[in-house]
């Protein structure tokens, strides 16, 4: 019985939980765009990618020097700021060069999808010119955090636990980073002026709100968040500029699913699109394996679907989301 | 088309020239291919975004269905697959839509009703158990009947030409249920809807084994034109080519790639010739009208819903044509080549570069777009080259520069796109 | 002296003229009602006083100040403050936070402000923390008059306040007016509602197609036979 | 109050009512905007709708014309229930109705704007335009040439190849109303004609409007808030106020009705009072 409880920790809980952190990051930067300036953002993937970029060429630099007095945390973290620092800069000069000629011209929202379309293959050329197609490994430090041997020995369990530290990290970050975006919408100045923003412009201009501090403040946060997100899930996983590229679509999916421009559904929609990609491809023999007398157990693998089709999975549920309930299930901005 | 318009295309023209004269005539003929089956991409979207307004970014979805069709159609069929699995693989397919059906059929009914959730999902379990107990072994044995060779179904061996047509009902098919469900959409989540389905299809051709050989790829497609050993081994062309005073076997490539070129050159006129008819008609009007305004539309007469998924449909039987024509022309097909880059955004970038809502300017945007992609890469090349030339040939700034002007054509198309879309929003070649 | 003054201002959107050489003035602490016709251009008058549409003629004098040229912001920081018709709240902020953003051009705290407007609103300080979504018609309009009144206005421009709130609330965003002007503010307000609009005007003024009908006082407009013919729109 | 009777199970009675409205509600979240109307519009008249805003005028457009669906009530047509058929549908059987903001095809030619108008034209099926041009040719020489008969009576022939989108606001409403004349339709519904059009031109789609109603046998249902303009043009007058209706009478009733000025000026006896 505990055995199968640590084969579901193992393999689906504590995986999920931090895809679905990572996830839920992204589609915050999506949301987030979304709401204050009306757009569904193609670049965030690449912005991601471009931002993790920073943070790997900090990192080499900083390991270049010897500096690990984080050990064993990687070295990366250290990182982070810098690159969100580059990544703000990066966008703001974006946006005065690319987005701040249609806002003024008040373009549809449509040419702003395109155009944000042109910024992406920018910034995704820009990523493999720089650092190149293939595959980039920054981690150092401690790779577990609990061993499966150490646990198997400590709880005398036939199944073993393991943690790996950046899947804490993952987790760890991202509950850190929301709690501190929830706080500046709820309780700053211009976190409520974004938020007023948000929902009627045309009152917050006659309220005396700038766009211009608005937008660029949504840009800082965007930034931030592809920052962290994509750092630690290139720790996590791997760097590659295809990748993420890729990872636009689960994003997306969480962001559409939670209802875009509502921050408290793209995190939940970040988790829910993990939860069903993790538990849908997982082989579940093993969990019934302790559960059920070794008579019962099936010859298959108990696989719902197979591992081939996990992102297909968030497709699914993002193309049933948009067809069944347009504004999300935690309502977003409706049309 | 304008005096300035016909300047745009002697320019396309001259550039191709310039390939052959400067690099060869073989890489400018198989460009020339490739930029007319861009054009008919492009020409495709043009149906859906220049006249209808519709927002599609699962091209490549439609494209790979071509390709299928090419495999579906003209790949010689594996008996001994068929025998190991063929029927039941087919069975489980027919559980699987009866289900789907069923489903429909039952949400319909039962939904007012107290158990209807329950007795759907109920339903459902049953349908997932039997599909799963059909098809998996089915699927086991086709994969396992000569896995190096074959290991899936294979095709009709029919005549290769036949999979163009086949492609482009093929994808109007997949087109006609995903326009159901999805038209109803606002612009910007329909983007995301098509470029959601499109990955889906992607992946269901890259992990149905049975059907596509996966990434095991299927390769010696049958060709619609001559083969080159044929060609340089038959003595009529011998002296053909030797008269000509051109080597055997360059003779020979050029001749299939001109042969491609015609098939190429006839299809591209006559989906032109149709666009340019429906454009210019009162179903064009009528088209345009609705995207400019499709309340007033609707209030006027016109059945908005109809049109739109009418225009979907039209718009990817072209793309399937088109994406049946590429796979002929590679000779295989390989369902992990199939990039969202590559097949969807560069043909948009086509369409409003060229032009949207005109014909001739999304030829034009196939035609030079297509160029572009395939020459920044040396252009870059060669400007690096000459600007680093003062470093040390193995400086790793120099070599990391060199290795990186492969990757070039992203930037160089995304700042193309912001470029047009700021100063000329109305692409080269504007609607009328 | 007179608070504001617009004389002869034409203009519209695009290229034809809404306003013909229309002109009103408002004293200070009293109340001003522009009434008409559908169509009079009432709610143009409105927005060419904050600066959102081009005057191709005029002039507007704001304490002594021509604002003409200045840009809708300049003009909210020099006391001028609108509630639209519609749309006039934050549906996804609570009720205090409506407030905190109405006065987000202050720098000085504002708890001062905000229990000043509380107090004339009683019912928003009951509802402080609540979605301002979730709030009535009548208190959503109510909501929509604090915001305005949380950056001190000197001036406030009212688009028909009362535009469809029942009878009965109609009654008590007009007694919140009152109390308003009575305070000192000065009020423009542009009613489709003329008579319960007309009974608490200080000068009344009756547009027809974009020009001064008649200007009067509340009653005497509303006595006047040819003023209630020519709502009909002649 | 105004607005006739109506019985929508017995709906038996001979009468010469083109369009019949009944009971029809409408309502928007807690918003009411139509509270059981129930009007009736008689074939060839020119039947005005007047009432402050708010009433519920355009709302009642929108639902007869199939834009909206309404909450409950029913709509006839020539005897036959209509309610909730779909634009096209409706326009298929002669219902036209304009917009109180004008929604032309901004792209589209003046021409064109007008071409587009007549449904069912042989060439808006895709296989008629790629191979039976000839046929083709020859509707739309009919139809250019009624085009330029509409244009020229609504003084719009030199705008012809001009994008509707760059014409001035009130030659705009002049392409809307020639819409309505390239097809044969039994009603139109205007909504605000006059709003936003200078005097003048104002004269010229009053005459246009009484010639179509005489000579071509429109029905006309027009949403106008100018009085004069109204008494001129239309009878009966039908006055809605707050999502009801509150007389129905000739222009000389409605001008003398006390009821209709209060309620203008805002003093309603409404019921829910």
């Amino acid at each position: 019985m505990l055995d199968a409880a640590i084969v579901l920790a193992n393999f689906v809980v504590i995986p999920a939980l931090s895809y679905g952190s990572l996830l839920a990051l992204g589609a915050l930067g999506v949301t987030l765009v979304y709401a204050v300036l009306r757009f569904a953002n193609f670049a965030h993937g690449d912005t991601m990618s471009v931002a993790t970029m920073m943070a790997i060429y900090c990192t080499w630099w900083l390991q270049s020097l010897g500096i690990d007095f984080i050990r064993p945390l990687p070295t990366a973290l250290l990182a982070i700021p810098f690159a969100a620092l580059g990544t703000v800069g990066l966008l703001l000069v974006i946006d005065r060069l690319v987005y701040r000629h249609y806002r003024q011209a008040k373009a549809p929202p449509i040419t702003l999808v395109i155009v944000s379309v042109g910024v992406m293959l920018i910034l995704h050329g820009l990523s493999r010119m720089i650092i190149g197609v293939d595959e980039q490994r920054f981690f150092d430090g401690g790779r577990f955090i609990v061993s499966a041997g150490e646990f198997k020995e400590w709880s005398g369990l036939k199944e073993g636990l393991a943690i790996k530290s950046t899947q804490v990290i993952a987790i760890v970050s991202a509950v850190t980073l929301m709690a501190y975006l929830f706080y500046f919408l709820q309780r700053t100045r211009t976190g409520k002026a974004m938020r007023a923003f948000a929902d009627n412009e045309e009152l917050a201009l006659l309220s005396g709100i700038r766009p211009q501090k608005i937008v660029t403040s949504c840009w800082i946060l965007v930034a931030v968040l592809a920052a962290v997100s994509g750092t630690v899930y290139g720790l996590d996983k791997v760097y590659k500029p295809f990748t993420y590229f890729q990872l636009l679509l689960p994003i997306f999916a969480a962001a559409v699913v939670g209802g875009m421009g509502s921050p408290v559904g793209a995190i939940l929609g970040g988790y829910l699109i993990a939860f069903s990609e993790i538990g849908l491809t997982y082989a579940f023999k093993r969990v019934a394996g302790h559960l059920l007398p070794p008579s019962w157990v099936p010859d298959g693998l108990l696989q719902l679907i197979s591992t081939d089709y996990k992102f297909a999975v968030s497709f699914t549920i993002l193309v049933a989301v948009l067809l069944l309930r347009p504004t999300g299930l935690f309502r977003g901005q409706a049309s | 088309m304008s005096g300035r318009d016909r300047v745009y295309f002697v320019l396309c023209l001259l550039l191709i020239i310039g390939v052959g004269i400067f690099q060869s005539w073989n890489v400018a003929l198989t460009m020339i291919n490739f930029a007319l089956i861009s054009a008919i991409l492009s020409l495709g979207l043009n149906i859906q975004w220049g006249f209808g307004g519709l927002f599609n970014v699962g091209i490549m979805g439609f494209v790979a269905l071509g390709g299928l069709a090419v495999v579906v159609v003209s790949a010689p069929p594996v008996e001994e697959a068929w025998r190991a699995g063929g029927w039941r693989v087919l069975s489980a397919l027919f559980v699987a839509v009866l289900a789907i059906g069923g489903s429909l059929f039952v949400w319909k009914r039962w939904r007012p009703k107290k158990y209807g959730a329950v007795s759907l999902v109920v339903f459902l379990t049953m349908a997932f158990v039997l599909y799963r107990f059909l098809f998996d072994p089915a699927v086991l044995a086709i994969e396992k009947v000569n896995p190096a060779l074959s290991g899936f179904l294979g095709g009709f061996n029919l005549p290769v030409l036949l999979a163009w047509p086949v492609g482009g009902l093929l994808a109007a098919a997949a087109a006609m249920m995903i326009g159901h469900i999805a038209l109803g959409l606002r612009s910007d989540y329909l983007a995301i809807a098509t470029l959601a389905i499109a990955e889906v299809l992607v992946a269901i051709l890259k992990h149905e084994e049975w059907l596509t050989r996966g990434v095991k790829n299927v390769t010696g497609l049958p060709r619609p034109v001559p083969y080159e050993v044929d060609l340089q081994q038959s003595i009529w062309f011998q002296e053909w080519a030797s008269q000509l005073g051109i080597d055997g076997i360059e003779a020979s490539s050029l001749t299939v790639k001109l042969c491609y070129m015609v098939l190429l050159i006839i299809v591209l006129a006559l989906i032109f010739t149709l666009c340019q008819r429906a454009l210019n008609s009162p179903w064009g009007r009528m088209m345009r009208a609705i995207r400019d305004n499709e309340r007033a539309a609707s209030v006027m007469g016109k059945d908005v819903k109809r049109r739109h998924l009418q225009i979907f449909v039209l718009g990817s039987a072209v793309f399937g044509i088109a994406g049946a024509m590429m796979t002929t022309l590679d000779g295989q097909f390989i369902p992990s080549s199939y990039q969202p880059l590559r097949f969807t955004f560069l043909i948009w970038i086509m369409v409003i570069v060229g032009g949207s809502g005109n014909n001739w300017g999304a030829v034009l945007g196939g035609l030079l777009i297509w160029f572009l992609w395939i020459q920044v890469e040396p252009i870059g090349l060669a400007t690096i080259d000459f600007l680093t030339k003062p470093l040390h040939p193995t400086s790793p700034l120099r070599v990391h520069l060199i290795d990186s002007a492969a990757h070039m054509r992203y930037v160089m198309m995304g700042l193309f796109l912001l470029l047009v879309l700021r100063f000329r929003p109305q692409g080269l070649i504007p609607e009328r | 002296m007179n608070l504001l003054t617009a004389t002869n201002l034409s203009g519209g959107y695009g290229e034809v003229d809404i306003l013909h050489n229309l002109s009103l003035t408002v004293e200070r602490g009293k109340i001003a009602v522009i009434v008409g016709p559908n169509g009079a251009g009432k709610s143009t008058v409105m927005r060419a006083l904050l600066g959102l549409i081009e005057l191709r003629s005029g002039q507007i004098i704001f304490e002594g100040q021509d604002i003409t040229q200045k840009f809708p912001q300049e003009r909210v920081i020099l006391g001028i403050s609108m509630v639209p018709q519609t749309r006039n709240i934050f549906v996804t902020l609570t009720v205090e936070e409506n407030l905190e953003i109405g006065a987000y051009l202050h720098d000085e705290p504002i708890s001062v402000a905000m229990e000043e407007v509380f107090s004339l609103f009683p019912i928003l300080a009951k509802r402080r923390n609540q979605m301002a979504g979730q709030l009535s018609g009548g208190q959503r309009q109510q909501l929509a008059l604090a915001r305005a009144l949380m950056m001190s206005p000197k001036l406030l421009l009212l688009d028909e306040p009362t535009a469809g709130l029942s009878p009965v609330v109609i009654d008590e965003v007009m007694e919140r007016i009152k109390q308003i002007v009575a305070a000192g503010v000065a009020v423009v307000m542009v009613e489709q509602n003329a008579h319960k609009a007309l009974e608490i005007a200080d000068i009344g003024y009756v547009l027809v197609q974009g020009r001064n009908r008649f200007t009067g006082t509340g009653s005497e407009l509303l006595s006047d036979p040819d003023v209630r013919v020519s709502f009909l729109g002649g | 109050m105004g607005g006739r009777p109506c019985s929508s199970t017995l709906f038996l009675t001979v009468n010469w009512s083109l369009l019949q409205v009944c009971q029809l509600r409408k309502q928007f979240g807690g918003f009411i905007a139509l509270n059981n109307v129930s009007l009736q519009i008689d074939k060839g008249s020119i039947t005005g709708l007047m009432g402050p805003n708010g009433a519920g005028k355009s709302t009642l457009f929108d639902v007869i014309s199939g834009l909206l669906p309404p909450t409950s009530g029913h709509i006839y047509w020539d005897g036959h229930e209509i309610t909730g058929k779909p634009p096209h549908i409706l326009f298929s059987l002669g219902v036209l109705r304009t917009f109180q903001i004008p929604q032309e095809f901004d792209s589209l030619t003046v021409r064109d704007n007008l071409m587009m108008v007549p449904a069912g034209q042989f060439g808006e099926i895709l296989w008629n335009s790629w191979f039976h041009r000839d046929k083709i040719d020859k509707q739309e020489a009919e139809l250019a040439h009624r085009a330029k008969e509409v244009m020229q009576f609504l003084t719009l022939t030199p705008l012809a190849n001009e994008p509707a989108g760059n014409l001035s606001g009130g030659q705009k409403k002049l392409l809307e109303l020639g819409r309505t004349m390239m097809v044969d339709a039994s009603i139109v519904l205007f909504d605000e004609v006059g709003a936003g059009v200078n005097r003048t031109l104002l004269g010229v789609i009053g005459d246009a409007i009484v010639r179509l109603n005489r000579e071509w046998h429109y029905t006309f249902c027009m949403i106008e808030h100018d009085f004069s303009f109204v008494s001129k043009l239309c009878d009966p007058i039908i006055v809605l106020s707050e999502g009801q209706v509150l007389a129905e009478g000739s222009s000389d009733m409605i001008g003398q009705n006390e009821q209709v000025v209060e309620a203008y000026l805002g003093l309603n006896q409404s019921p829910h009072l």
